[in-house]
């Protein structure tokens, strides 16, 4: 292999922020929430063995807010670690509840070190195996390989990345070919206008908007979009004072009525 | 023809000397009548080469010759073109090492968020990742571990010989399984959780299934 | 920095070892300081090496280190002859791999290119791919699949050991958007190929006697 490590600057260092100060609020170069709690871990100077949790907890939750004072965008999973850290440091300052069905606070908490241990173990050990990178830097192969003429034996210079590679274009070139867009299958607002308009002037008490859908519908994609072109063409004829639409309550059934005809109610 | 040992040793010799990549014994021997204890032969050599500037090291259980270590300062013109692997890739290859046979699971789990498009691509075409088979869980998830290539270039005889490995070990610190359910990778809520501090066999735990498009 | 000759013995050893090319006397002397004498040092390296499998030899000004040439006829009855493959039957190997049992056909409707009849041959003939059978299907084409000898090549113990479609997403071999190749609004999406992992049932091929040389 020709591919070697560098030894002295990894790419990324550059965006790891600093780790000096007590807080780092810099978003850039962390991968994760647990990759931020293990920077946290580290500002409280102990062996991960000895962390305090609750502490962390507070840490993280601080960090979180401090980062959403800034306005930086935290990804779902930070907020996610931030809503688990919160009920975890409730559950630790609380007596604790006889329960067979969860893990106590405390196994949570533990299982949380192990994780930041387990994780700062692999990082350390990455480090001591780029220390130990040395085909090519320090330790050299045969400049001049030698093959020998004579041949009862073939063998082929090809590796299993180069079969997945292959296999791997293969497939992306057809991913690349020509796209069809098939007609579509809709019920569209114009059919729905139509068939509503075929109903105008004949409807003089409330009527439930989903019984003027067309009796045909295909499958659910269809029933999804005649409701919701059928619901828009209402609105549409409402909007002309052909008809008038009434809802009781959020999510209740929709009904209109003719515009011509009396009637009393209204929204 | 002859079968003296030293006859035997010389081709052995030749062959190593000839060749850049590490030979398996099972390529070596076929140089060889089935009689001929090969093992023994290659650590003849490796001791004939012992104070040499060039060394026969072990790879696994393949073997090649290599220049010592203590004169690299003075082949510093050889030094090869360096390319820089990521933090990921680093993090990565060394959850591999340490963790094998490993599947993409444990590492997601391992180093708490996904693996990004790319990270396994580069360590697989430096030839150091192979597949190890798939583990016989829900899904059968494929298994990685590290290659002789990957030995060779961190001068390794073995994967036991990884820095640290013993402690970690102990520390049982090499259990890739997640440690707790709270929250996975994904960041849903997951109740109840599953109880870390009961290890299974390695081939019976059951795989946490992963949106695949991750 | 010791001026001890082994010393000097030893890195010159190592610089002849790792050189691309041979290497003058006065290159060489640029390893030493100027006292030493470089000619002398050759001299003595190549006693060293006069009864052992490699040599250290003299062309013109230059010096290599070189496999014995009485060996030469053993080396050559094992030693290998590297090829390399073509793009065109790398690509078909993986097909087959993927695919199998697969047909002619088959392989030319994915690669969108007719096959060439020196494409298959050579894979047939490196051992690494055999008839599977004839498809039930019209015209009852042939269909072609894997040996032991691809799983060999390629240090895999069995087929199912091949990294799939989501392992090579993961590895960044393959795009990780979803394979559309028609953009539907009935709400479902085509993949192009069926996936690898899900080989297709055996009974759809009926196995026939071939003869031998396909």
């Amino acid at each position: 292999m020709e591919n070697l490590i560098d030894l002295d600057k990894h790419e990324d260092d550059d965006l790891r922020p600093k780790r000096k100060g007590t807080l780092i609020i810099d978003l850039e170069g962390f991968e994760g929430p647990l990759d931020i709690l293990l920077e946290l871990a580290r500002e409280q100077k102990v062996d991960l063995i000895h962390i305090s949790i609750l502490h962390l907890a507070d840490q993280y939750l601080q960090w979180v807010a401090e980062a959403r004072r800034k306005n930086l965008e935290l990804a779902a999973d930070y907020l996610v670690m931030a809503a688990w850290l919160a009920y975890l440091k409730s559950r630790l300052l609380l007596p604790a509840q006889a329960s067979e069905e969860e893990p106590s606070a405390e196994e949570m908490a533990a299982a949380l070190a192990f994780q930041l241990q387990r994780l700062e173990a692999m990082r350390n050990a990455g480090e001591a195996l780029i220390e130990r990178n040395s085909l090519g830097l320090r330790i050299f192969k045969r400049g001049m390989p030698e093959t020998f003429g004579k041949l009862d034996e073939v063998s082929y210079d090809v590796t299993l990345y180069d079969l997945m590679k292959a296999y791997g274009d293969q497939m992306n070139k057809h991913v690349d070919q020509t796209l069809h867009i098939e007609p579509m299958d809709l019920y569209s607002m114009d059919m729905a206008i139509e068939r509503l308009r075929s109903f105008i002037g004949n409807i003089p008490e409330w009527t439930m908007l989903v019984q003027f859908l067309p009796t045909e519908l295909k499958n659910n994609l269809h029933t999804r979009s005649a409701i919701a072109s059928t619901f828009a063409a209402a609105l549409e004829m409402a909007r002309d004072g052909k008809i008038k639409i009434r809802q009781s309550e959020t999510f209740g059934h929709i009904y209109i009525q003719s515009n011509e005809s009396r009637g009393t109610e209204h929204d | 023809m002859t079968d003296h040992p030293v006859e035997h040793l010389r081709l052995l010799e030749a062959v190593l000397f000839a060749s850049k990549e590490p030979l398996g014994e099972k390529k070596l021997s076929n140089y060889f009548n089935e009689d001929v204890d090969v093992k023994a032969l290659l650590k003849t050599l490796q001791e004939d080469y012992q104070n040499r500037g060039v060394q026969l090291v072990q790879r696994g259980n393949a073997w090649a010759f290599r220049t010592a270590e203590d004169l690299a300062e003075k082949l510093s013109e050889h030094r090869a073109n360096v390319k820089t692997l990521s933090r990921a890739a680093i993090e990565t290859l060394a959850i591999c090492a340490y963790h094998q046979p490993v599947t993409r699971a444990e590492i997601e789990e391992i180093r708490g968020v996904s693996l990004s498009k790319g990270t396994l691509d580069v360590l697989f075409e430096a030839g150091w990742l192979k597949p190890r088979g798939r583990r016989r869980t829900p899904g059968r998830p494929m298994t990685w571990g590290t290659t002789i290539e990957f030995l060779d270039q961190f001068g390794l005889e073995k994967i036991d010989d990884l820095p640290g490995i013993e402690e970690l070990k102990t520390a049982g610190l090499l259990d890739a399984r997640p440690a707790i359910n709270a929250y996975t990778v994904r960041g849903e809520m997951e109740l109840p959780f599953d109880h870390p501090d009961q290890p299974e066999s390695e081939d019976d735990f059951i795989e946490e299934p992963l949106d695949e498009n991750g």
